[in-house]
This record gives structure tokens, C-alpha cells and sequence, in this order.
């Protein structure tokens, strides 16, 4: 077997609140540094410490950045999972274990070496606080050391973890010195994996989604954001408090934002609503439950026409369910939230990229269209580290829709609040406080007329909600639209969103080397477009790839395409909380195509 | 120009106009579609007479409130003002979002005892805790009037609904509450008496932070029966009035006369003028434990304590200790919302 | 023209609050006693008193129950909106002006009686009070004399609705007294309606689906009763109260159920959870704002598979929305309430009939299946009144599901609260309390195996919603299964549900006069069943009828349809907030089949 | 009859059994996953040991929680009664709903300040008003420690977060609202003071309505700093202990000594006792009014009062004011829930 190179996956299996995760970070960054593309995802329980924690670095040429079943490089440092996590080990995998670790079963089909972290570590400091700090880094320098990880690469890494900190940068350097040392001394022979130099991360950055939305949304001239904390969505606000703090305030040092941390999401609710009434650009990000306790309210915004921005970073399960693992369980639910008809604009990033975009976007369309919108994140995008290129400014002016101010209520006959002047489903508003005799309006529930008066006429409601659903088609066009890949000769169609994108982006890879040729479609938002259906029209098969139990895009794709039959449209689920890989789409496209699967 | 206070015996009643050069009609709303009788009419008559007199843009000013026959008054007054009926017992957020956004808004928040104490309990503790700057007004008739007649938690254990059910629940009491959790504007008054409503009202609008006014306010048609104890009848016999209140808008700059033995006098925020005038007792509404005990006294004694139970002019409103700049939040250019784009580098780098 | 006999509509406008609804009702039950059919509609506004208030009352030789346009004879008492009620009618309606109205436009077209209302209530009472009410029996005397219905039918009639208040039926009889002579000096030539006596109602009973739907969750025995006051849906409370207080206590007057009006709907979600966990049938009723605020907490009930009976009396969009009309709006948001993946037992009632029978096979599905159970009623079927056969008792026992006692656990080797023994993807449970060493679990979301152990592995969730999704396959025979009526050579099917069923029933006997046979298939539950397929399979095409604006069931049908195309399923809807009537129906049925309409 | 009295040297304490001749271990939970030295542990240690000392079938109780690390607990002690990890900040309405379906049920329901104070607020005081019988325990440590340590709504104005941000919100007192809300159990306890904590569970296990006991529970993760209120030292510090407190058994018909010049006995419902030894000052626990005022007072010296802050033994419960049967409705038989086909026959005719 030749050398593998730039291409394997280092897990370190740890304990959470152990500061293993500046270590994970400084070896993720060193791969990084060495020009060669990176994911890191962390799989960490639903406590604060103490349990079990997973860290899985995968260096990819490609630059693949989805998940990758498999391990090359494994870091047992954990006692009460080193037994269960070297169980799972391919035969021939290198794993380094904490020699104070007893395993009942060893594995002599494994390349296991054991490190007497304890004793290396004492050498560094005689602090116990510290050590148990620094023991992580112990593993980072023999890590880098097998797999030739410069040290420059590594030492830059650290300066950039313990920025400021010269002090600590200096210790955990020099367990890593310790860690290079002990692997020098300890030598394997023929490993076969291998960091090599590359220039594929030059000028890239590396950041989670949720900082990225955060930053998209501040950048936007957000004004409002109203929360109340969830995992895995709390970062959203926390990221954004941090950058409003450092860019967004007047040369008196006086805001130009207002945070509320909320007493629970009804209310975060509420003051994205009653703040987007009054003309402000206003969001909340929260997780699954959270979407759940917003339903009224949203239901209100939908029908009072009220821009509104939701983030929902969606995890699994309800309450206790699995709050720190990831899916696409949302996207049926909150397209239709509230009770009664509604239907509502949803972005759907895919990458840290798209967070950005649609942190900004996201209050263009709900202030342009006066509704909600949500952003559709997850875990996996929200709270992972994601390499990108650098975040281009944004100097379009913001669009903040039809406002109609004082000035502009002087050169027109009448105001109707509710009333589709241009065509197109969307009313003027004009913003409480302005200083017009034709200004003011009575803002309620679905009981008006198109002046906003209230009425329970069947002709009036109905009015109300026929040009509900026509601003509804218009978004269909000017919603972010969806992005095709074609590859010549392809009969057969995929169709993903969100985090799903990355594991369309390998699979099609894999699915090319076993000779099938596809056609990709990313959606980026709700609602569909046209171009969805011309999509399927022009394929065989489309599967519809996604990570949810039922296949909640497949099915809205059913629902609004028009004579598509089950035997052309496909499903490809993957649902247990961890994120999707490529091989588990591979896999469903081969069974649906009937190919033999591995 | 304090021009309410000239008495002109020539103008007819309906042409008095305002400092503002306004007449009380810019000041009324659509017609009620109350019950004839409501007590809610009373109050809305009551804020209608209280911005007039105070001379405020009524455009300036924000009217919110959740859903019940008392959320509904805003229609029923300041047809000038931009008004928002939202959800049940919802309201506090949707106010806090609103005075976010443009702090310059004169907000003024009804309630019912449904809205505000069974459903919207947490909202509104939550809402006096942020001391967002608002008028929250509780009209408060012991039942869910628009849902015909039960009984919401502010009815009295032992109060007898009108299809002769007993009531088992402790009563919840939202002035207690407020004073409890920190507000620093808190009475009770009665959809009865206007004489006290509307100066209270009027201390409230300028108060500089979340105001709660609890307003007794009979539902005719579901509990103004015998056994009823927010009946007109039973309020009236039962009111324990602590003092005679007044109000001198501070903008008219006039020295207020007070007896000082007689009259407390409260200096607002914005150099108003509350006075109470001391009845049986001297109240002295400036300390939090004075309050709970005269309300913890007025259910000993089964008495309805109204006035001004505590006051603490100096609040520091929400959006002043979240240090927000002055001008309005909706009203900022684009520039003030945008960062330049040497910031967005600035972070790029540090994320390289 | 000749007679119209039995078939015509009588349409009170009035004031709300005026004391006009005993009035009506009488004059509705007076037909009924001639053993006429009857539909009694009220239309009414979301405030106490003051507001125009219409009742409409459908006298049908047939039996047609459904909302039917057009107006034969018109009482309008309002001044507010008689001019725009009369303004409304066909030329030739008879009119019962109130003669304290002026009218701007006079129409001659019309047979307009000025009734001196006023002076005739004099001669009855001297209180105004009482004369206030009083008038209202004028019209019904009026009435029943021109339509020929017989004084014993309505003396029946206000002994029933005065029942036990002799005072107050004989003062009403002698204002019906006024108004028959009255009309008897004041003759009509050629009315061209009239009422008579048949035996059609014989033995039938009136009453409203709350009523019904609350008698039949009490003797379905149901415990605990958890609510919170709304529009349309407090009377199935309130009922269920009045019936409890009557029929169950035990032999010392002790409550054998347990009522809690909360103080909101997340916390009667929470009690019927809570009491569903340790044991009791409980259910609540709430309408659409309640539904979207329970959200969160029926995921969780899902989740953790605790029965729970949820009502929802459907109304018209958000807060404010038109909470005193109706419609079926809320089917998809319920059918898949909360976040993730969920799918709920859904009953879809039609009649009064299945309000009862439902109440009680809720509770008996909720205990069986584990799970949220929703029973979609709507204003129209809830707050009107509807002629039925009476209900029959129902002695089969109560279905309490698969529940361990401390004597069968004795005889099993191992309980696994989440496990599928049966194969059927429903677990067994325990309930808390019970004094056995295998009894106790605990209870939290998806994140268990199934022994409800708390984990976060992925297979673990996997297996969890994977058996969820088999426990619903489940269900999918043994909800309520669908009706279907058929006739001889029909191509074209009819789907509808709940009370569109009405609509459907009238409408099909139009379209066969317009040449049109049709198929109908009732559906009576979610999730669907193979027989929805089968049905659309036989048909050319099939038209499903509903009132909401995106075609909600059509929707689902789609979704669980396999090879359905839009050629083939159709929809039409109603969503103006009035019943939906026959006319509609058709109408669209027509337009589909491109058929002229008139 | 009362094992636990009996001083048996013999017996290694593991061994010390109860009157039902359980052990400790029959009363303990699956191992905790809180960080080490986390406040809510000494409280699942101290409940623990109250339900082992009281002798109570741990198979009747059943634990209820909303979400957060404090709602985790339930599952770290008695392993052998249902638990019920509910949703976040409505473990209320659901422990409502289990008290209902089974009476017999002993409930005890943990939640933390977020859970209560926060977005359980609403159901927290509707829980009180209604009185269902339960054990109440928040588990308050000012943050919320399982989403990392942002302030809760019981932080201090002016504490400091680990991160330096300073709390500009006024503290929800969960006593006061309790009390103030007609609460007829209200204590405080830390998590630092055992020999407090377990007697108060006991007479609050006791009680016959809703027992509210707020435990201050230091967060050594993300509350535990300088600068922090609800620290271990800060709390030690800061700790004016009302009372020294004892409880005696009502079922072991002891009769009880205590000197009533320096011990108050309550005599609870069940007729066991909580005795409440006076230190520096005398408190009495049966005016609602002592407690709101020794609370202010503490607030202004900046102490935390802790002990029994009131108590009335003659709480009429929930289910008692229901008029329920006293068997558990879960346990009603089919003939008991369904009504005799002659009521139905006599609805129908009267629907005729
Ligand atoms: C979520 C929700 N639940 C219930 C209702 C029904 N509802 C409307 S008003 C009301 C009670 C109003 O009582 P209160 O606030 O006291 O006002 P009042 O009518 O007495 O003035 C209720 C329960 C609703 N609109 N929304
Ligand atoms: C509806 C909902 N919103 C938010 C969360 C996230 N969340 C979980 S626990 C928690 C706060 C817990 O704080 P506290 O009750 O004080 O418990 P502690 O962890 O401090 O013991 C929050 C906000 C959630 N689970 N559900
Ligand atoms: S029902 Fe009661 S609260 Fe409502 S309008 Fe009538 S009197 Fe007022
Ligand atoms: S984070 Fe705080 S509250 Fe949570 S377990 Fe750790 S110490 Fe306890
Ligand atoms: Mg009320
Ligand atoms: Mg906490």
C-alpha cells in the first residue's frame, strides 16, 4: 500500500470540558496552515462536562467537507470510551492511546501505540490545572510529527488559538515540542499517511455558520435582535453581540442596536415583531422548540405583514431529544407554520458562505416582502468550522421595501395598507410614528379589509388572503435561486440543500467513478421555483437527497410540482443525528439505480 | 401656551383646542363596539381626555395590546395614532420590540386580567423587569369578557360567577406583582371614577419607564351581578381612595402650589408634576414595602385600594441602560447600519 | 309559480346580545315540530353584544344540512345593516322590515312588510326590558303564520327552549299570539312558501357538535379535562362540564374526573400530557391560536408516546382573524405538528353523530396508540345546530391499550418501555405508581433507546422514530376508515371531510341533475388509508372538496399518494369563512370538468 | 416503628435501613453527569437522604422536571420512581396534570432559575395559585448552566458574568412572587447547607399543597467567580439563616420536645412536625407579611435569608378543592367512567 496523502481522518475521542478542544482546533489549524483543506467536526453531548466528546479532523485534497465514515488516525484519551472507540477501528489503524487506559480486548490488527501522556506532560509543568490542559497538546505534537506537520505550521496555529496569551502560547508550544519529541524517539514505520505542502488554503478563512450568519446579519444593518439561548443556535447571538459590540456604534459610543436577551422565544418573538412593525430590520435565531412556541406569532406576522427574521440552527428531537446532533427536520414545519393557510420564505445556506449572504438577505426579503423569513441552518453548518474563501463585502444599498415616508404620503391620493397597488402581492406600509394624517393604520390579524379596517366580510378575507398567497408566487423568483451543476450525458438528477450540499459535492464524485453521471441541483430557498420542475422534467430519475425521517423536501417537491410521479422522483434519507456523508447518498442513489452496493 | 388651562367661556366645549392647536376629536378613535356600560369605554374615554389635556402628538404616540374585549379598545381611541391588537397575552414583547426600534414612540399598552395575568403572566413580569418605557394599562373585570364570563386570575377566592359558580383560586394581584418584581410606576384606579384615572394616566404617559395602571373596570354583561367583587356596585362601596391626585404637565413650567402638610408633591422625569393630596391617611408612595402592606391590608379589610401605590420617578428606562443612541432606531441611514468594509477585513484576517 | 313547500331559507338580522338567538330557535325547532328538516346557521361577531348578528334557518324537504345561498324570507330587525340585508335580496324575498327603519332606496321588486314591532310589543309588557326580548317572538309568530306552521309546533317549541320558566314561555307564546294575528290581518296573496307537516324528524334530536363531541369524551371516560377559553371552542368544554357535573360522581358526591381551566394552552397541553403519563384519559379543545401554542409540547407527546387528546374547532386565521367563522385550515399544520418529524392521528369529523362517536374513540386511540390524537371539528359543526338521529349508547369497553400492571410484569422476564414487541411499532408502558421492582422508567425525548435509557447514539434515534414511523403505518387501518358512496356508471370521484361533507351530499344530487354521476369518498381520519389510493385509482378524476385556501388534504393525498398526477386529483376549495354550500361545490366540479356555470 | 431513630453501632452505616427496611442505595439515582462539585448534586444527595430518612416508598414518588442541568437531576436519584424530563419551563402544567390522574402520587418536581424564572414564570405562579401538592425545588444558580452560563432572570442586578458583563436587570425573588401569590410552603435553602436542606424537603414533602423551595446551587462552571452572587463564597457569606430547623415524623406519634421560648413547632398537616429553633432573631413563619418584609430587608443588606419564610400547615390542596375521589382517578375502574346508558337516554330526550 503507497502513502495516502492529504487524505484521512484523525478522531480524538476525549472528555468534554477537558480543553482538548484548543488542541483539536491547533491540529485542525496546522493541516490548514500546511495548505491543505480541512473540516473539523465536533460531536459533543448534550452536557457541559465530563461525557464523552468526539473531535473528527479530515484533511481532504479535494476539499471535501462533509463527513467521512472511517478513521485513520485515532486519539484515545478518553477511559470511558477508548474500549468502544477502538472496537470500531478499521484493521491497520494507527491509534494513540493514553497508556493509563487499560483496553480488556487488545487489538493486534491495529497499529496501537501507547503514550505515557501523564509522564510527558509532568515534564512541561508542575501545575495539576495545567497539565490537564496540556496534555492535549502532547497528542497534537505526535500527531503532526507522523504525519510531517511542520512545525511553522503548527507554532502559527498555536498564536492564533492563544492570541494575545504569549504566556500559554509558549507552554502549549512546548508540549508539542514534547509530543514531536516522543514521536521522533518512537518511530512507525511505513504509516502511510502523510501531510503534504499545498497552497489550496491561501487567503481562505475558517469560521462556524453560526458566527458567519451573525456577521452577514450585522453587516445587513440589523437593528433588533431579541433572543433567548439554544443550542445550537445561541452563537448566532452570541456572534452577533460580539461584532455589534466592536462595529456598531455612533461616535458617542451610543448603539445603533438593540439586544434582548428575552425570557423565552414567545417573546423573542414578539420583539422581532412588534420591532419590524415599528421599522426596525429585526431577528431571532433558536433551535426546533423554539420554532415550535413561535408559532402564533408567526402566524400574526404572515398575515399582519410584518417583516420578521427567524434563524432556526435545527438540531433533533423535541426538549431532551438530541439537542447536540443535527438534521433538516424543520424545513416542512416552518414553511407552513401557524395554524390556518400560510406559507412562508425560507433560506436554506448551505455553507458558511451562504450564512453570510443570507444573514443580510434575509432582511432584505423580509422587510422587501413585509413577512417572515427564516434561515434554515443546522448544528453542522451552525456550530463546526468550515473553510471558505473570504466574505466579500456587501455594498448594495439595503433594501428595505416599500416604506412609504411623510414625503412620499404627500404626493399620493390614498394609503390602503393592504392594498396591491403594483401587482405583485406586496402592499406599501408606512412606519408608526410618522407625522402624516394619512399615515396611521390599525394593524391586526387577518380580520381587515385592504385599508386596514376591520371587517369580517367573506370578500374581504378572502381578498386578504388571495394576495397573500400572490406575494407568495412573486418570492418564488427572487428568492436566492437555485444553483445547477451539469456534467455531460447525465440522465439522472440530484437534488439537495442546506449542509446535504457537501456530501452531493463528494458523492457525485464517487458516483462518477462507479460510472453514473449526475446533474445537481442546490436549492437555496423556499418557495420553489419553476426552474425545480424544469430540473426533474429534463431527468430520468432525481433523487432528492436530504436528513430527515420523511423526506420533507421530496414531499414539497411533490406538492408543488405538477404531474411528478414517484417512479421519477426519488428519496434519499439520512436521519440519526449525525451528518450526512457522502457514502450514505452514494449508496441510496446506487439502490434506487440498482446498482450492487458495496 | 399652557392653553387647556384658559378657561374661554365663549368657545363652545367641543372647540377647546390644546396646546398643540388640537381639539379633543383628534383625539377620539373609531366606535366602540363594547357593551353599552363597559368599563373599558370609561377608560378610553378617559385616555382620550388625558393626551388631549397633555397636549401630546397623538401620531407620536403607539397604542398595543393582546386580544380581549380590552385589547380592543384601541380602536376606540387616538384615531390619529398607529395601533397593533396582537396576540393574547403577548403584548409586552411586541411593546418591547416597538420601543427598540423607535424609542421616540409615545407607547401606550392595554390589557385585560386574561391577557395580562393567565395567559401573559410571564410577559408582563418579564416586561415590568426591562422597564421598557410604556403605559401598560390592565383593565380589569375578573372575567375573560370576550370568551363570555369565566373567570380569569384576578378574580377573588369566593367571588361567585354570574351562573353562580364559586371562584377557588387565590386572586392574582398585578400591583402587587409589579411592585414585587421592581416596577417603579405602579396604581390601581376604577373605571369609575375619571376624577382620579385621568391625572394618574397623565403622571403615567411621562413616567419615564414601564408604568402599570390597574384599572377596575366592570364587564356588564358577565360581572356586574350580586357576588360579583369587580362589580360597579361593589367597587364603588368598597374603593379605599389613598389620595386626591393631580398632575401639572412640566412643560408649562408653572411653580406648583401644594400644602405641604396636606399634598405630597412626585417632580416626573420631565419636571411634571404628580401631587396627592392626603385623604384619611397619609400615604407615602416612595417605598416598596409601604404599598404591599396597604395592599396586603386591603385584602384583610376586603377593600379595593386605588391611587398611586408607588412611584419612583427617577427609572431608568430599557432603552437607556442598553445605552442606545438617541435617535430613533428606525430612523438611522444606511450608514449608521453598515459597518465600513475595513471592518469586514479586519475580521477576515483574524479568521484566515 | 307554484308552492315552494319545505325548502326555503328564513334569515334573521339582528343585533347581537338583543336577545334574538331564544327567538330564533324557536322559530327553527317550530319547523322541526312540523317534521321538517332543519339547518340552523348562526352568523355572528367577534364581540358580546351590539354587532350585526344574522341566523339563517334552511327549512329542506330533503334533509340537506350544508349552508345554502339565497335568501327566501328575510326578518331584519338591525337598522345597521337592514338596509345592506335588503339591499342583498332577490327580487320577490319577502321582507319583514321593522318599521322603525327607514330605508334610503325602497325597493319595489320585493314584497316588503313594514311590521309595526314596536306598538305590537306594547300590548304584552310594560318593561322595557322584557319588551326588548319580547319583539323578537313578534317575528316568530309573524312567520309561522304566513308559512302555515302550526301554533302547537312552536308552543312545543318554547316550552322546550323556556323550559321550566312557565312565566317566561307563556309571556313568549302570547308575543308568538301577536304576531300570528298580526299576520293574519295583515294576509299575503300568493307567498308561494309554505311549511307542512311531515314525519321526517321524528325521534331525531338537535343539537351542536361541542355538546355532542363533550357527551361522547364523557362517556368514553374521560378524566381529566384541561382548557383554556376560545372561540369556537369552549362550549365542548363547558358541555363536558355540565355532563360531568350531572352523571359522574361516585355514591358520596365525589368527582370521578378532575377540570382545570389553565392559564393558557401550554399549560392545558401540559396537564393533558401529565395526566395522559400518569394514567387518566385527557384531553382538551382549543382552536387554531391554542394548536399553534401547543406545538412544542405535542412533539413532545410524540416523542415520549403519551396519550393526549387535543380538540381543534377550527376558526379563521390568527388572533383577530375572524374567530366567529369557519373553516378547515388547520389539517396539514396539525397532521404534522411540531418541529422534526412528526405525524399525528388526525379524526375528521362530519356530523354531530361523529362529534359523539369521536369523543369517545379519541380517548380509546390516544391509550392505544400512545400518541397525540387530534379531533378536527370546526365552528360550523361545533357552535350550530344540527339534526341527528340520537346516539346510541356505547357499551363495547373502553380501549385502554397496552398498559403492564404490577401482576402482568410479574410474568414478564424484562420490560423495555420503548421496545416493539408485537411488531406492530406499538410499545407496552407502565404507569407511574406502580409498586413493582420493573415498573419505573424515565420519561424524556427521543434521545432513549428503547428501554428508555438515555442515549444519543445514532442507531439508538434511528431505531426510536424508525418505530414511530411503523406505529403510525399502523394506525393507518385503524382510525376511522373512510365512507364511500357510490353511484352506478360514475368516472368521477369526490373527496371531502369533515363538514364539506354536507355540501357534498346536496351537491352530488345537483350534479346528477346536470348529468353528472359521481363517486364519494368520505375520509374520516389521518393518516390515510390504501383505499384513498384505490378510490383515485378507479376514478377518471377526482375532486377533492375542502374549505381552506391551499388545498390542504388535496396536499396530503398528494403526498401519500403514489403516481398521482394533477391531470388526475383536483381541488377545490372554499375559504371565504362561511360553510361552504353546495353551489360551490358544484360550481368548482363543474369548472373542472368544463361544464358552462351559470 | 421509627427504624431511623434507633442508633445501631453494630450496623455499618450502608446497612442502615428504614422503616419500610429500605436502604439509602434504594433511594439513590443513575450517576450524575453535572460537572464535578455542581451545587444540584449536594441537592440529589440531600433528597436522597430526605425520602431514605422518611421512610417513603420511592415507588409512589414521581419526579418531574423541565430542561436544564438542574432538570437533569431527576434521574440521579431515586432510581425507582418515575421520572418525567418534560419541556423547558412547563414542568407545571405537566406535574398538574400527573397530580390529577393519581393523588396518591408524592410529587417532586426540579427546575432551575431559567426553567422557573424565565420562560416558566407564567406556569411557575399559576402552579402556586392552583395548589397542586408538590414539592417545588429550583435549583437556582442565577444562570443558565446547560446553555453556558448566560443570566437568568433570578441574577442580581449588578452581578458579573464570567465574562465581565454586568447584570442590569432587577432579580426575580421566586419567595416573594410564592408568597406574594398566596404560596402556604415557602423556603430557601443552599445547596452548602445540608443540615438545612433535608428537614425543610421533609416537612415540604409533607405539606398538603405546593411547597416551593428555592436552593441557591452555585454553577462552578459558569457562576462561581468573583464578582458573582451566587458563588459558594458568596453565598456562605452573604447567608442570614433564619432558623435552625428540625423535623420529626408525624407517623411515628413521638410526642415532641421543644422549649417554646426557643422553638417554634409546626405542626404539619400529616401531624408530623417541623421545628424551627430561633437564633438571633425570632421569625414567625405564619405571617405572609414578616416574610416579604424580612426578604426587602435582606435585599437591602445584601444578605440571603434562608430558612422556612412561611408556612401554613392547613393548606387546602388541589385535589381537595376539586372534591375529586380519593382513589386515584388512573385507578377507577370502566363502570366508575362511564355513565349508565340511562343518562344517555335522558340527554337524548331532552335534545328531542
Ligand atoms: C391563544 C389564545 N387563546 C385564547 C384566546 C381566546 N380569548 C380571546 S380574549 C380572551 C380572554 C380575554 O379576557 P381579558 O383579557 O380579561 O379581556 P376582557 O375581554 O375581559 O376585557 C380569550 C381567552 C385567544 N384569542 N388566543
Ligand atoms: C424551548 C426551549 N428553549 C430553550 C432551550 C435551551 N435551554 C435548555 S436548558 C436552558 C436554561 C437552563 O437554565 P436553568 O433552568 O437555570 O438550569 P441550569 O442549567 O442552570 O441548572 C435553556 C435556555 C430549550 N431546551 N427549550
Ligand atoms: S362582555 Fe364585558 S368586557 Fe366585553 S364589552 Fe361587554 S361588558 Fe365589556
Ligand atoms: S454547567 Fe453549572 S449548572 Fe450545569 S452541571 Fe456544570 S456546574 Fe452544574
Ligand atoms: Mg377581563
Ligand atoms: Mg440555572
Amino acid at each position: 500500500m503507497g502513502v495516502i496523502v492529504n487524505d484521512f481522518n484523525i478522531m480524538v475521542g476525549t472528555v468534554n470540558g477537558s480543553g482538548s478542544q484548543s488542541a483539536n482546533l491547533v491540529l485542525m489549524r496546522s493541516i490548514f496552515n500546511m495548505g491543505v483543506p480541512i473540516a473539523g467536526k465536533n460531536i459533543f453531548p448534550s452536557n457541559i462536562a465530563g461525557l464523552p466528546t468526539w473531535f473528527n479532523i479530515r484533511a481532504s485534497e479535494h476539499g471535501y467537507m462533509c463527513r467521512r465514515a472511517g478513521t485513520e488516525i485515532l486519539v484515545a484519551m478518553n477511559p470511558a470510551t477508548a474500549a468502544d472507540d477502538v472496537a470500531q477501528m478499521a484493521p491497520g489503524t494507527l491509534v494513540l492511546l493514553n497508556d493509563t487506559i487499560g483496553l480488556l480486548k487488545e487489538r493486534t490488527d491495529l497499529r496501537l501505540l501507547k503514550v505515557p501522556f501523564t509522564k510527558l506532560v509532568a515534564e512541561i509543568s508542575p501545575e495539576m490545572k495545567l497539565r490537564k490542559l496540556l496534555v492535549n497538546m502532547i497528542y497534537v505534537g505526535i500527531v503532526a510529527q507522523y504525519l510531517g506537520i511542520e512545525s511553522d505550521a503548527i507554532d502559527l496555529a498555536i498564536d492564533k488559538q492563544f492570541s494575545g496569551k504569549k504566556k500559554a502560547a509558549d507552554l502549549n508550544k512546548a508540549a508539542v515540542r514534547v509530543g514531536q519529541r516522543w514521536a521522533t524517539e518512537n518511530p512507525i514505520e511505513n504509516l502511510g499517511y502523510r501531510i503534504e505542502r499545498r497552497e489550496k488554503t491561501k487567503g481562505k478563512i475558517i469560521i462556524d455558520g453560526n458566527a458567519a450568519g451573525a456577521l452577514g446579519a450585522v453587516f445587513g444593518g440589523l437593528q433588533v435582535l431579541a433572543w433567548y439561548p439554544i443550542t445550537p443556535s445561541s452563537s448566532v447571538c452570541e456572534s452577533a453581540i460580539a461584532y455589534l459590540e466592536r462595529f456598531r456604534h455612533d461616535k458617542n459610543g451610543k448603539a445603533t442596536y438593540a439586544v434582548v436577551q428575552c425570557e423565552d422565544e414567545l417573546a423573542s418573538a414578539g420583539v422581532v415583531i412588534g420591532a419590524g412593525w415599528a421599522g426596525a430590520r429585526s431577528m431571532t435565531a433558536t433551535a426546533g422548540p423554539g420554532i415550535s412556541l413561535m408559532a402564533e406569532f408567526v402566524g400574526l406576522s404572515y398575515y399582519t405583514e410584518i417583516p420578521a427574521v427567524i434563524w432556526d440552527v435545527q438540531r433533533v428531537g423535541p426538549s431532551t431529544g438530541l439537542p447536540t446532533r443535527t438534521a433538516q427536520g424543520d424545513v416542512a414545519f416552518t414553511y407552513n407554520l401557524s395554524h390556518g393557510d400560510t406559507a412562508h420564505i425560507v433560506l436554506l445556506p448551505a455553507t458558511v458562505r451562504d450564512c453570510y449572504d443570507f444573514g443580510a438577505e434575509a432582511l432584505d426579503l423580509a422587510e422587501e416582502f413585509q413577512t417572515p423569513v427564516f434561515v434554515l441552518s443546522d448544528l453542522d453548518l451552525g456550530m463546526n468550522n468550515w473553510m471558505s474563501d473570504p466574505f466579500p463585502y456587501h455594498d448594495k444599498p439595503l433594501r428595505r421595501g416599500k416604506v412609504l415616508s411623510k414625503e412620499k404620503l404627500d404626493q399620493i391620493k390614498e394609503f390602503a395598507r393592504y392594498r396591491d397597488v403594483d401587482g405583485d402581492g406586496i402592499p406599501y406600509r408606512t412606519l408608526p410614528g410618522t407625522d402624516h394624517a394619512k399615515a396611521a393604520y390599525f394593524t391586526r390579524g387577518s380580520g381587515h379589509n385592504d385599508k386596514a379596517e376591520y371587517s369580517e366580510k367573506p370578500h374581504d378575507y378572502k381578498a386578504i388572503v388571495d394576495r397573500l398567497k400572490k406575494k407568495h408566487e412573486t418570492a418564488r423568483s427572487r428568492v436566492p435561486q437555485p444553483v445547477v451543476v451539469t456534467e455531460p450525458g447525465a440522465s439522472i438528477g440530484i437534488i439537495a440543500y442546506g449542509t446535504t450540499h457537501h456530501a452531493i459535492v463528494e458523492g457525485r464524485d464517487l458516483l462518477k467513478k462507479s460510472g453514473i453521471k449526475t446533474d445537481y441541483m442546490q436549492i437555496r430557498a423556499l418557495p420553489l421555483c419553476e426552474d425545480v420542475l424544469r430540473f426533474i422534467e429534463n431527468h430520468e430519475r432525481v433523487y432528492v437527497v436530504e436528513q430527515n425521517r420523511d423526506g420533507q423536501m421530496h414531499e414539497l417537491i411533490r406538492s408543488y410540482g405538477r404531474a411528478l410521479t414517484d417512479d421519477k422522483l426519488r428519496s434519499v434519507r439520512h436521519y440519526d443525528g449525525t451528518p450526512i456523508d457522502a457514502k450514505s447518498c452514494v449508496d441510496g442513489i446506487l439502490a434506487g439505480e440498482k446498482v450492487e452496493v458495496n | 401656551m399652557a392653553e387647556q388651562d384658559q378657561d374661554t367661556p365663549a368657545a363652545a366645549p367641543a372647540q377647546k383646542m390644546n396646546k398643540l392647536g388640537l381639539s379633543l376629536l383628534n383625539y377620539r378613535g373609531g366606535k366602540s363596539t363594547l357593551c353599552a356600560g363597559c368599563g373599558h369605554d370609561a377608560i378610553s374615554a378617559a385616555i382620550t381626555q388625558a393626551y388631549f389635556e397633555l397636549g401630546m402628538n397623538p401620531r407620536q404616540v403607539a397604542k398595543l395590546s393582546g386580544i380581549g374585549c380590552s385589547s380592543k379598545t384601541p380602536a376606540y381611541f387616538l384615531g390619529e395614532a398607529f395601533g397593533f391588537n396582537s396576540v393574547h397575552g403577548r403584548m409586552p414583547s411586541v411593546a418591547t420590540g416597538a420601543n427598540l426600534a423607535n424609542r421616540a414612540l409615545n407607547l401606550i399598552g392595554v390589557s385585560g386580567d386574561g391577557d395580562t395575568a393567565s395567559i401573559g403572566l410571564g410577559q408582563f413580569c418579564h416586561l415590568v423587569r426591562r422597564n421598557a418605557r410604556m403605559v401598560y394599562i390592565v383593565e380589569n373585570n375578573g372575567v375573560y369578557g370576550l370568551t363570555k364570563g369565566q373567570f380569569s386570575a384576578t378574580a377573588d377566592r369566593g367571588s361567585v360567577q354570574k351562573k353562580g359558580e364559586r371562584n377557588t383560586y387565590e386572586a392574582i394581584d398585578v400591583c402587587a406583582l409589579a411592585i414585587e418584581l421592581g416596577c417603579d410606576f405602579v396604581a390601581r384606579s376604577f373605571s369609575g371614577d375619571r376624577k382620579q384615572l385621568i391625572p394618574m394616566l397623565q403622571a403615567a404617559i411621562m413616567h419615564s419607564g414601564t408604568a402599570v395602571i390597574d384599572v377596575i373596570s366592570p364587564c356588564v354583561t358577565f360581572n356586574d351581578h350580586e357576588g360579583s367583587t369587580k362589580s360597579y356596585d361593589y367597587t364603588k362601596a368598597h374603593d379605599w381612595i389613598l389620595h386626591e391626585i393631580g398632575f401639572v404637565p412640566g412643560a408649562d413650567n408653572i411653580e406648583v402650589e401644594f400644602d405641604p402638610g396636606t399634598t405630597r408633591d412626585v417632580k416626573m422625569h420631565d419636571g411634571s408634576h404628580l401631587t396627592l393630596k392626603k385623604l384619611a391617611t397619609d400615604y407615602d408612595p416612595s417605598v416598596r414595602l409601604n404599598a404591599l402592606s396597604v395592599l396586603q391590608q386591603g385584602k384583610a379589610d376586603g377593600k379595593i385600594v386605588t391611587g398611586v401605590l408607588y412611584v419612583n420617578p427617577n427609572s431608568e428606562s430599557f432603552a437607556d441602560s442598553l445605552k442606545m443612541v438617541d435617535e430613533p432606531l428606525a430612523h438611522l441611514a444606511e450608514k449608521d447600519l453598515r459597518p465600513a468594509k475595513s471592518c469586514l477585513d479586519q475580521v477576515m484576517d483574524e479568521l484566515r
